[in-house]
């Protein structure tokens, strides 16, 4: 299933955040998403999931539905978005819950995603016993639980302390490597992103607008540390965005009452 | 060593639907679950209520004995006016008011402080006011009597001691809450004690402060007219408890609709003191 | 008479010595003999006893003129039907009661009550009444009486002994054992003041006199049968003294029964007041009471004797 | 353009001071403004209050009639005890709360909930709410007699108005304090509008339900004694408004000591459920 | 001033979290601490600003403290710690009203502060009103303003997102290369590490022992990104902290009641 974004134009109030984005993703692809604070990535992700619906512009999806995929859009978010009173289980069971399943298959689905995310021996325990870490795990369990067509990761790593976003880095690319999902992954990190991407977007300042889009042909699975050619693309981001991420560090939030 | 890269058959084996290969908007899914201020509709409704209530009132299907209409309840507020009482009974109630409820505060505050900075005085202040905040006050007016007299002592000491326990255990709570981060900044740069507590803890402290203070203003605006019970001429309080002795149901109503518009314009200056006290919440 | 199919009703009372008719007229089943069957309902003060009549939760009660109790009557709720307690000359009645310190300042007669403090224990109540005779009687303005709405009356006894309060009135169980006592001192009586004052009327609901005259007659019957035995007893004296103590016994199941009876009769003999004989009710005292709560605009001016009074079951003057 | 980088002379050129070159421990500046528990002061300073009291009261200092002592007090509640009539008076209470307390609550959090889920409920009710809420109870005695008569439906309806406000405002504020993103996950993931306000709205806003409900169970028993104002024979409400008429001071404040541990319980009770219900927050 | 740790050892109940740390820290020198999450870095640092003390071991200082500092162990906050209520200036300002200072001093030495941190347009501004950017620069300004002997800095940019903590990181070398100050600075992030650290202290996990130190003798202002000596290092650290990361991350908080 591919997306397609026609003509993406928003307006919050008086402040424009997103003007005429035009984008393809195509099926098996992780592109990412960069770009200075508060230029409407995260609105962005929102369209495109359905959650809200832009000025103007529209978000179109061809294909066929993959059979078996009961949520094709779906979200994994910055924050884990888990429910605290609920067990790893019962958080993943909970996306499960509206759909026609009986409670057999519902387990049974539970029991494979934490499984498959090495969660086995987490089942019972509450969000809160968790580091950032697990408890972005049990997030993309519960996203993989309904078989998405598309993943959207809205900064899935920022909350995490760089270490385990290493490791949580090298989990998604063996992920993928199974799986080929196709991916909008919104990031500020421009390491994430040239680990992860396929295609890079990188947005301007506020309104958002495509100023480029990088394409990095290395395989998800060669991509090491080091690798002066992904050095390379880094440093050339930095110099596109180290301007911008400057002037948005340094705006001032209007006095809303 | 388990990790996502176990994963497999995550997407199930792409069988193709019956869906078209045309394309297709996403499904909007989101909205909902903000509600977003209507205008008008809340004068709305109290207008509806009233005007309907009026013409049940003449048309004789709400009896004048179990309500009467809005219109009589007006009538008596307007006597009220014209006579001049009106002026002499709020006077008499917002000094009260205003003694008891500031009396009680600033100590609620201060012992509230207390139990919120020292372990000694949590310890032993606290059971205290927890054993004691949930006596009704109303209950305890025979001794007020003996204690403080008929006289302003009693409905000034009801008053207080009503806006005192919710305001100790706000500040406290309040105090509780202040981010321990800040305290250990402000020790980190050698504040000392006192500068600590006026600068980080009290500040730290006003957002529940102030809604213990609108808490208690409440307690004390209700606890009028069980203040007013006794020995007053004068006052809100004592002119819906003679209503009530007389049944006057229409001067009862005036009576509670002044408390209630009372309740209102406290809680509204309550909430400007709060919208410039704590203007660094944005 | 047996009841096949008693009349059920409810009388609302209070535990005092000037509820007793309605004691004795169960006790010693008039009540019965007239086709009712009674269940009383207990208040702690006059007032929600015509709030519950008006409310239907009761069918009669025996209380003072209140100024709630007109207001219901010109609401058409309920009505006054017959006249139970009387001043009477001769009788001790109400006192005028004043704190030791106020006696000692020089206040020793009614006269004396201008500018001073009276106990009442509602705005409409009695008491509110009883001051204003007072002042009309003596002269002086009847707001250089300042009143003290204390509630309660043991609140005002508090107040009172305490010398809060300068002075207040009440009936005589009460008022006779307090200047008995080192804190209050007697000064006068309220008969002085208001002749043939009739303190407490019996009433019901509007619905009662116009659907059920009948019943309202019968419970009348045997209400007065029991003020008859009553005054006879206690007023007139003209029973034998085991009859007499026989009553008072019979009272102490209501009046004063958390007090052992030794304690309890003496109160309840200090206490009696005549009742009138066959719920006699005076009308010029009544009218009185009516025109002072108008005057003191507690009630409104709207109200008439008609709209308080339904003079048709029994005698009038 | 500017940044750190401009930065000089951030330190003070060194001119060494008097002090040594020998090792000397950092200097300690933290610890406090954390009061730990001191176990036993609690029931001390219950035990000296109480002691000193009886003390006073058996020397004369405190005269009988300002403050009974405490033995008397409590002798009036052994008596209550003995004569049977301690049970008596409390079933009757405990129905009443029971009762009202249930369908106050269970109202409030309905109404809440349409406020807090809402616009029109919220624009049309939360105005009548607020108007409502500062209104004393005790003020429309006389009214509640006539709506709903002079036997327990008063008494109840008095206890259920008490507890259904605060019920309201506070389900509504939890309503819209559960994290918008935990809502947006559920429409994310297709949940219906049922589920979404079932699984995430409802347990999300239980914290604070549960602190309403302790405010509620607290005003309900305050309201006891107004309630018992009317036409009660039994209930510790009745009992306390007997003392108080009576000036039984021993009897009052043993009736006052009953609602103070009766609070107490209710208190605890609703914390045991707290930690229950709420048992994810650790 | 020198800075000396011996036989730092502590227990916080029946968990051991130091265990016989001993550290020299020289004046001029960063001195970063890494090591998995809850090894107990940000305790080390409590220890070492005396908000705490240790059950065993002591902190000890040596040489004179610098004439004119007002405070010598000023830390800088991962979450910033300015009091939301007050402004820019009068967050800095706090710091010195309980010194001996003349209001016009004080007045001075905030606008000297504030003009080197380059926030001079921001003085009336409130916390809430600037970016997490910002916001550490003002906390930054305010440590400066005590002209501290040794800063303490527990995660200072890890709060930040990605391209703003770039920006912050270069200001910090600049800074370091006006001022050459003292750092204790405890990150969990090694590109942070290898960037700021002329040593860099591995801690083990919980209870945390001293690993290894690695000293980097390249001198800040010539380390760039890509630069494999310091890719070397970086790599070497992860391979060291790998497993503990993962371990760290794996555990299960205890139920605490
Ligand atoms: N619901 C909303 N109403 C009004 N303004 C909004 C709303 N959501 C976002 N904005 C504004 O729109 C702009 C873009 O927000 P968005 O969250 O999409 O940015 P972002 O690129 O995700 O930023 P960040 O990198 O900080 O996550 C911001 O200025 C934000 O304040
Ligand atoms: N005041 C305290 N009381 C009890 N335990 C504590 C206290 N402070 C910290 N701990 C525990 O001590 C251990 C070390 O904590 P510390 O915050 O020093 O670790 P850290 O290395 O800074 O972790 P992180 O990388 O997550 O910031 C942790 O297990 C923590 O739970
Ligand atoms: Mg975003
Ligand atoms: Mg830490």
């Amino acid at each position: 299933m591919d997306l397609l974004l026609r003509g993406i134009t928003h307006r919050y109030g008086a402040t424009e955040v997103l003007s005429g984005i035009d984008l393809a993703v195509s099926e098996g692809e992780i592109v990412c998403i960069i770009g200075p604070s508060g230029c409407g990535k995260s609105t962005l992700l929102r369209f495109i999931g359905g959650l809200e619906r832009p000025d103007e512009g529209e978000v179109l999806l061809s294909g066929p539905v993959p059979s078996g995929s009961l949520n094709p859009l779906t979200y994994v978010f910055q924050d884990f978005a888990l429910l605290p009173w609920r067990s790893v289980e019962a958080n993943v069971s909970l996306v499960l819950e509206d759909h026609p399943l009986s409670a057999a298959e519902r387990e049974e689905i539970v029991a494979d995603v934490l499984e498959r995310t090495g969660l086995s021996d987490f089942r019972k325990a509450l969000p809160r016993q968790l580091s950032g870490g697990m408890k972005q795990r049990v997030a993309i369990a519960r996203a993989l639980s309904v078989r998405p067509a598309v993943m959207l990761m809205d900064e899935p790593l920022s909350a995490l302390d760089s270490q385990t976003r290493e490791l949580l880095m090298d989990d998604l690319v063996a992920l993928w490597q199974r799986e080929r999902f196709t991916a909008c992954y919104v990031t500020h990190n421009l390491a994430e992103a040239v680990r992860l991407g396929h295609r890079i977007v990188v947005l301007s300042r506020r309104p958002g607008r495509i100023r480029t889009i990088v394409e990095i042909d290395r395989d998800l699975g060669a991509r090491e540390a080091g690798d002066p050619k992904l050095d390379a693309v880094q440093r050339e981001l930095w110099q596109l965005l180290r301007d911008e991420a400057r002037a948005a560090d340094r705006e001032i939030a209007d006095d809303v009452a | 060593m388990t990790s996502l890269d176990q994963m497999s058959g995550g997407r199930a084996t792409g069988e193709s639907e019956a869906s078209s290969e045309t394309l297709r908007p996403v499904p909007y899914r989101g909205g909902g679950f903000r509600p977003v201020p209507i205008r008008l509709i809340g004068p709305l409704v109290f207008l509806a209520i009233i005007a309907l209530w009026e013409a049940g009132s003449r048309s004789g299907v709400i009896s004048n004995l179990v309500l009467p209409a809005p219109s009589e309840a007006f009538e008596a507020f307007s006597y009220l006016v014209e006579s001049g009482q009106l002026w002499r009974h709020l006077s008499a109630s917002l000094q009260r008011l205003v003694i008891g409820w500031t009396l009680g505060t600033a100590l609620g505050i201060a012992v509230g402080l207390g139990i919120g900075l020292f372990s000694l005085a949590r310890a032993g202040l606290l059971p205290l006011v927890s054993a004691l905040f949930p006596i009704p006050k109303i209950a305890l007016l025979p001794l007020f009597v003996i204690w403080f007299g008929i006289g302003e002592g009693s409905k000034v000491a009801t008053i207080l001691f009503g806006s005192f326990f919710p305001t100790v255990i706000a500040t406290y709570g309040g105090v509780d809450n202040v981010d321990r981060t800040l305290v250990r900044m402000g020790q980190s740069f050698g504040l000392s004690w006192w500068s600590i507590v006026r600068k980080i803890i009290l500040p730290g402290a006003m957002p529940a402060i102030l809604s213990g203070c609108r808490i208690s203003a409440s307690i004390g605006i209700i606890l009028l007219v069980a203040a007013e019970m006794i020995g007053a001429e004068y006052g809100v309080g004592a002119y819906i408890l003679m209503a009530g002795s007389l049944f006057a149901t229409d001067q009862l109503l005036a009576g509670v609709a002044i408390l209630s518009v009372l309740g209102l314009i406290v809680s509204w200056l309550i909430g400007r003191l709060e919208r410039w006290l704590l203007a660094w919440r944005g | 008479a047996t009841a096949f199919a008693a009349d059920k009703i409810t009388v609302g009372a209070l535990r005092f010595t000037s509820h007793a008719p309605s004691f004795i007229a169960f006790e010693r089943g008039y009540f019965a003999d007239e086709g009712l069957e009674v269940s009383f309902e207990f208040f702690q003060a006059a007032q929600p006893m015509a709030v519950a009549i008006a409310s239907g939760d009761v069918d009669f009660g025996i209380t003072a003129i209140s100024g709630g109790l007109i207001n219901l009557a010109e609401k058409g709720a309920i009505k006054v039907v017959g006249g139970a307690l009387q001043e009477e000359p001769g009788v001790d009645g109400q006192m005028i009661l004043v704190s030791k310190a106020a006696f000692d300042a020089g206040l020793t007669s009614p006269a004396g009550l201008k500018g001073k403090s009276f106990g009442i224990t509602q705005t409409g109540s009695s008491f509110h009444y009883i001051a204003h005779k007072i002042a009309d009687k003596e002269g002086f303005d009847r707001s250089e009486i300042t009143l003290r709405p204390l509630q309660k009356v043991g609140a005002i006894i508090g107040a009172l002994k305490t010398a809060q309060i300068d002075a207040w009135a009440i009936v005589p169980h009460i008022a006779k054992p307090l200047a008995a006592g080192p804190e209050i001192e007697s000064i006068g009586m309220v008969a002085d003041y208001i002749p043939d004052y009739q303190v407490t009327t019996v009433f019901t609901s509007t619905a009662n006199t116009k659907d059920k005259p009948d019943l309202v007659k019968r419970f009348l019957a045997a209400f007065s049968k029991g003020a008859a035995d009553f005054n006879a007893a206690l007023i007139d004296k003209t029973t034998t003294d085991e009859d007499a103590e026989a009553l008072v016994q019979l009272l102490h199941k209501y009046v004063y029964n958390d007090q052992p009876y030794e304690k309890a009769a003496p109160s309840i003999r200090n206490g009696a007041m005549r009742v009138n004989e066959g719920a006699k009710l005076n009308m010029t005292s009544i009218a009185d009471q009516l025109d002072w709560f108008k005057s003191e605009k507690l009630v409104p001016e709207t109200v008439t004797m008609e709209l308080l009074v339904d003079p048709s079951f029994v005698e009038t003057n």
